[in-house]
């Protein structure tokens, strides 16, 4: 509606995603709403079918060890310069996590066939990993416009949430993404979108064209949530750096799960009564 | 100038790649990196380079999925890929080890491995450790494969790997590396203790050339807040004071 | 290259599309090339597979008036509240052009698999349409996802030229589109990207996140030409209302051939030593 | 006030649509998007109005192909769709007349008819010349089809057509209009003389009600701008002084 104020609270936000939802977010570096992932864990979310558009890092590894995930489709769980992702790898190592393996173009084209609402896309490569064989929700067909040309059919994914963060939003719920137009596609293809945002301005980011330009609009967005800080303890593209000290913090006590539940008693936990 | 073993491997890639118009690099891979940003300094800023999750080192406004649209789009010629095993047969197992999907050592996973080695043309496998550990007889999970039918759509693949001791070049039609140069203070011996598959040995098997003054200047001058800016730990650890 | 001048000359981008390219072109109101589509006709061209994305206007109709096209795919071809496009309607029903009608979604999502290089893309809709016998490059499949649920094929479009009209570029060749998206579709679906511009600027558009949410890589350009108005006589943007009374005289003049090529002989020709 | 013809039919399909949350208006539209922008205006701008092909009423950032998508997502309440020929069964031709390709006369083409009209749940045809050659037994080239087969994916279609003598509701299951009222001036003999096919009859047949005062000086008033930004000969030519 263009009249209504879109604005929420991030705990809003967590309390509105049910159990068992599928929940799309992005990579880390293009905005993983971090505020909004611990706010999900306070709440105890259960059984999340967590799709990482493409890969996924912090977020998904704290979402893994704290035990709100059940299923995680991927192209690969990673904290990037800090190594390997502990919990991700201690939960498929003791094979406590439903995995599906996917590749990272593998992800994008299913959620742009996601936003077409059509339900299935062709993808080259694949053929020969053992990835098809680990995907049987994956068809090969031979190209009806080709001859002896076997090619990948890939489901779309179509989430029930996409969650991320951004840089600024408008009152109306215009969410101003700039290039990184894989928060867009998200949108498109979720039944709802979740947004929390550095800074919201009173200005309409769709009255200009330059701004407009790197704009979802709110007719896809249920609502936003003010998160300044939002990303941290990762850095947020030319807004803040990562947290060094956190991320060191958090390898080494991700290492075991009781270290990881001390880490979560400090930073995420011990954050309800302060800036969250 | 004594380089560190990083800055070695640095040029080494760099000479590889010095003729490319389109250079990508995929997240966490400050080595070939590095040598891209190299590569493209040398020449002027005509070798276009794109690193995953970088803002700055990007030609790219259409979000994750540009990079394997335009990889499809035969306007990237080369490609990096690392990897928990290679096998001689240039397989990549990004995955795990063990049986799946309950690996015994689970890796971060797939990346655009499965997609991008079979579009980019010219693809450099890069593994630090050379040993038999990370180069195996058969990996035993093939993320992405090293060859494929002569029916499966494919314009790409790998052209070479490159270790902490040796670089040796691929023929997708033998489906065999070939030792062609060992690094300063290895031997065709050591590499063929260190290695867990089968490969072929290069006439003359030459050594590999060190670094020139100039290369070392420009990574450790112009190069190092650039390089900084995207892998910090890496250039704070791997490059020596200018 | 990142270095070179990337600008060129509206006659020379005109010289460099060979006869018989498949030529894709955007909707009028997106951005027409119109400058250059006179610079096409002034050289001659001949047996152009024109692909409108996905209508065709002024554009097309000049084109097809003036001989270049031997071949045209397109949802339609109208010259908005001026009426049919009476070149185009003459020369179907002389039997003269050959068809490939199709519907806005089919040429947009081709353009999309043309840009992802996979072989073809589904889509909803068009079973039941007689679009469909007269596609016969068009399949229909039993959805392999579904059960009994026919769902079209189309296979990809990808374009030789992409040519189009913007109102900015820098002088590596990065053109500014703004929401216009389409544009950049074409320009990654197409081999090469040819583009007119209202004006060129010595900075990157790159450079700033505003500005590089909307705008083509020059990775994708081929060339850039400046041309002020040349869009004309369509609007363009808000830079420009359309010239209602050459629209006007075109309508009147086009409906026979006589009259269309007295309106090339004063409008086309006859700028050839002016403004263009 | 006395109502020009055009803001007499842009009143009656803007009561049909007030209850929408998005409404899209396809190229060439004048009286569609009127009511559209009426029916915004009545709704304090709670109803979201896409014009295609203008700047202002828009809400779409993604190119051409959002539209499409937007609808095939369920985003998108209402459409209008016209057509050189509309049949009995609500099939639509917008190609052309007498045999394809080489058309007696070519219409200027399918636009996204022949998808939006499965996936709108509430498409209004509308044509202003209610005649036997515009109103046909049965089209000469099928561009959309009014219904489809049970398994064919479908979401939307017809609910009504709205000339210039009526308006008629579309029963899918029937594949069947019904005439619900004659505007002032017309009769039912009149429209069943005037159509090419058959139809049913309400019980009763109503009076098509005239523009209110308020929706007269609303359209000619805070409207008349806003219409002519979009349709700027339209708006000069149908809109009465205020």
């Amino acid at each position: 509606m263009a009249d209504a104020d879109m604005t929420g609270t991030v705990e809003g936000l967590a309390g509105s995603i049910p159990d068992r939802s599928t929940l799309v977010l992005p990579v880390d570096y293009a905005g993983a709403p971090m505020a909004l992932v611990r706010a999900l864990v306070r709440r105890g979310i259960r059984g999340l079918h967590l799709i990482c558009a493409p890969t996924g890092g912090l977020a998904a590894d704290i979402l893994i060890g704290a035990g709100c995930v059940a299923t995680i489709e991927t192209s690969a769980v990673s904290l990037g310069e800090y190594g390997f992702a502990p919990r991700f790898r201690a939960a498929v190592e003791a094979g406590t996590l439903c995995l599906r393996d996917s590749t990272c173009p593998a992800i994008h084209a299913a959620l742009q066939a996601g936003e077409k609402r059509i339900p299935f896309i062709p993808l080259r490569g694949i053929i020969g990993s053992d990835l098809l064989a680990a995907r049987p929700d994956w068809k090969v067909i031979d190209n009806p416009f080709g001859q002896d040309d076997p090619i990948v059919l890939l489901p779309a994914i179509q989430p029930d949430v996409a969650a991320l963060h951004a840089p600024l939003a408008d009152r109306a719920g215009n969410v101003w993404i700039g290039r990184r137009r894989e928060l867009m596609v998200m949108a498109h293809a979720a039944t709802r979108t979740l947004v929390t945002v550095e800074a919201i301005t009173d200005a309409d980011l769709l009255a200009e064209e330059r701004t407009a330009a790197g704009t979802i609009p709110a007719l896809y967005v249920e609502r936003v949530a003010p998160a300044a800080q939002g990303a941290w303890p990762l850095p947020f593209r030319n807004q803040y750096p990562v947290d060094d000290q956190n991320l060191r913090a958090y390898v080494a006590a991700a290492r075991t799960q009781a270290g990881f539940d001390r880490y979560l008693a400090e930073h995420v936990f011990g954050r309800q009564r302060a800036a969250e | 100038m004594d380089a560190s073993p990083q800055e070695f491997l640095i040029t080494v890639l760099k000479r590889r790649i010095a003729d490319a118009r389109h250079i990508v690099v995929g997240a966490l891979s400050p080595i070939p990196g590095s040598a891209a940003l190299l590569a493209r300094h040398e020449s002027g800023g005509r070798i276009r380079v794109t690193i995953v999750g970088s803002a700055r080192h990007t030609s790219f406004t259409d979000g994750g999925r540009e990079l394997f649209d335009c990889a499809a789009q035969g306007r990237i010629d080369v490609f990096f890929l690392g990897g928990g095993q290679i096998d001689g047969a240039a397989n990549v197992n990004m995955t795990g080890t063990g049986p799946y999907p309950t690996s015994t050592v689970r890796f971060p996973g797939a990346f655009g491995s499965a997609y991008l080695y079979y579009l980019v043309p010219r693809v450099y496998l890069f593994r630090e450790e050379h040993s038999p550990r990370t180069l195996v007889a058969k990996v035993d999970f093939v993320t992405a494969p090293g060859s494929s039918p002569a029916n499966v759509y494919r314009q790409g693949g790998a052209v070479g790997l490159l270790t902490n001791r040796c670089y040796m070049g691929f023929d997708r039609a033998r489906r065999r590396f070939t030792l062609e140069s060992v690094h300063p203070g290895h031997t065709i011996e050591d590499v063929a203790q260190a290695t867990g598959f089968g490969f072929d040995r290069a006439e003359p098997v030459m050594t590999t050339p060190a670094p020139t003054m100039a290369e070392l200047a420009a990574l450790r001058g112009p190069l190092r807040e650039a390089i900084g800016e995207t892998y910090p730990r890496f250039a704070a650890a791997a490059l020596r004071a200018a």
